[in-house]
């Protein structure tokens, strides 16, 4: 369930993509759809996939060595939590981030699988400068109580 | 992440606790992979674990098939409740031996 | 303890000055915290403090009617973590940002108090473009175990 | 925030749970100003409040105002431990009574 409007920012996060920050996003993360009052379990879904797409950056987005940050906007449209999760390094072909098939004896590869699994729209956007990667996420939550600010 | 291990009998018993993701994963690795070299019958209590992604995962089947090629064994206990759901996500249900409790586990 | 080096970027948040956004700023800041691994109480009193300043941009930085942004940039400095808020609304003079005297009895005014006795040290710098206010804010923590990346 | 409204006797008991902060204090003064309009002892059971700030404080500072001004009594019991801190913080418990139980403060 979507608006026609442009979805209301919640928050932007700017950090440098590297292992030891993404308890950051996951902390930021869980306050952000503890704001739209949804179950437990959805809740750590969410941020089990925002966190794998995290971790691609920090895995994927940049050559060994050269350091980069990565950028996490959260929106919210309506009862859809959107999340826009952009790199600045260089550019992958969308192919790239659909998951394979899922291989339960895998030592990589699940990452993916678990994004699409939870979320119900993923994506690439252009960035608005053009470099880098853009993937956004949506996620449409059941409020228990009454969804808020839905203008 | 935490973590502990005992000897009880036979079995090397590795509790990991707190977070198992991609920053503390290469640690669990490192004590996953030394206790299937140590011993034959190696069992993860994961009981504490209240976040585990697909890099936690993926360190264990990595010591699962590490302890497998040297004909040993390693098996899951106590899964907790968030490390439950992202063993569903990757169908590791298909691929461990999971136990309910570590009691089971040592049976 | 500080060193001589700038101190590392651990993330910037960027979030609209609404009353609502706090509880992502406090998600955010206890993650933030506990990455260095201090006790409880004074992860407790750090998230006070920084939600107490956060509270001002909301109610004090932009007019009635105006929306505008706040941004939080947390860094490591050794042991000290360090908070800078800035927001880009008029230009405060520094003495409005001292505390005056507690008075258990009074409506209002805390707020400074709470993070002046959280905080080790709290001062104005000037923003790199010199518009709106930059409070930044310094609490060396005690942690349990060894400091970690402490270069 | 979450809050639940019981009289016992004579006295109305407001329990406030969750945040209480500049979000959420307007709804706990909404609440508190009802309640010492209509009662002449309130008592507010804070044990389940894992987070108040100054907006908070003033909204307890203002009701306890409020309840005098109408010679009526308001109190504070089981105040939870993030709680305490902050009303250290604040010296508030050099302005209000405090109890440390509910039952304490019904008796
Ligand atoms: N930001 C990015 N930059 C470059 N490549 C990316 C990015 N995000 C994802 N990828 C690609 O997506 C794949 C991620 O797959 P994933 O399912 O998460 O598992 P794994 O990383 O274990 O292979 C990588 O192989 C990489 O090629
Ligand atoms: N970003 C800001 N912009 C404008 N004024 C500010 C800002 N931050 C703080 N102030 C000033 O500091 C004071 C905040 O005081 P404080 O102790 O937090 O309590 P209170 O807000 O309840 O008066 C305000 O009165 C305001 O004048």
């Amino acid at each position: 369930m979507t608006t026609d409007n442009e979805p209301e920012r919640l928050a932007l996060l700017r950090f440098p993509a590297r292992a030891d920050r993404l308890k950051l996003v996951r902390g930021l993360v869980t306050a952000a759809v503890r704001m739209c009052e949804c179950d437990e379990a959805l809740e750590r879904d969410v941020v089990l996939a925002v966190d794998e797409a995290c971790q691609n950056v920090v895995r994927h987005a940049y050559p060994a060595g050269v350091e980069g940050d990565a950028e996490l906007e959260i929106l919210r449209d309506g009862i859809v939590l959107v999340f826009r999760l952009r790199d600045f390094g260089p550019k992958v072909d969308a192919s790239c981030l659909r998951p394979g098939k899922l291989k339960p004896n895998a030592l990589n590869g699940r990452g993916l699988h678990f994004i699409h699994d939870i979320m119900d729209e993923v994506g690439c956007l252009t960035p608005s400068d053009g470099t880098g990667n853009l993937l956004e996420m949506r996620k449409r939550l059941n409020p228990c109580g009454t969804p808020r600010n839905e203008t | 992440m935490k973590h502990e291990i005992t000897r009880q009998g036979d079995v090397t018993v590795i509790a990991l606790g707190g977070d198992v993701d991609l920053e503390t994963s290469p640690k669990a690795r490192e004590l996953l992979l030394a206790a299937v070299k140590d011993s034959r019958r190696v069992l993860v209590d994961l009981s504490g674990v209240s976040y585990i992604d697909s890099s936690g995962v993926a360190t264990l089947v990595e010591a699962l098939q590490t302890a497998r090629k040297q004909r040993g064994e390693l098996a899951l206990a106590a899964v907790s409740e968030s490390a439950r759901r992202v063993f569903e996500l990757a169908r590791l249900d298909k691929v461990f031996t999971i136990h309910a409790t570590v009691a089971e586990g040592l049976g």
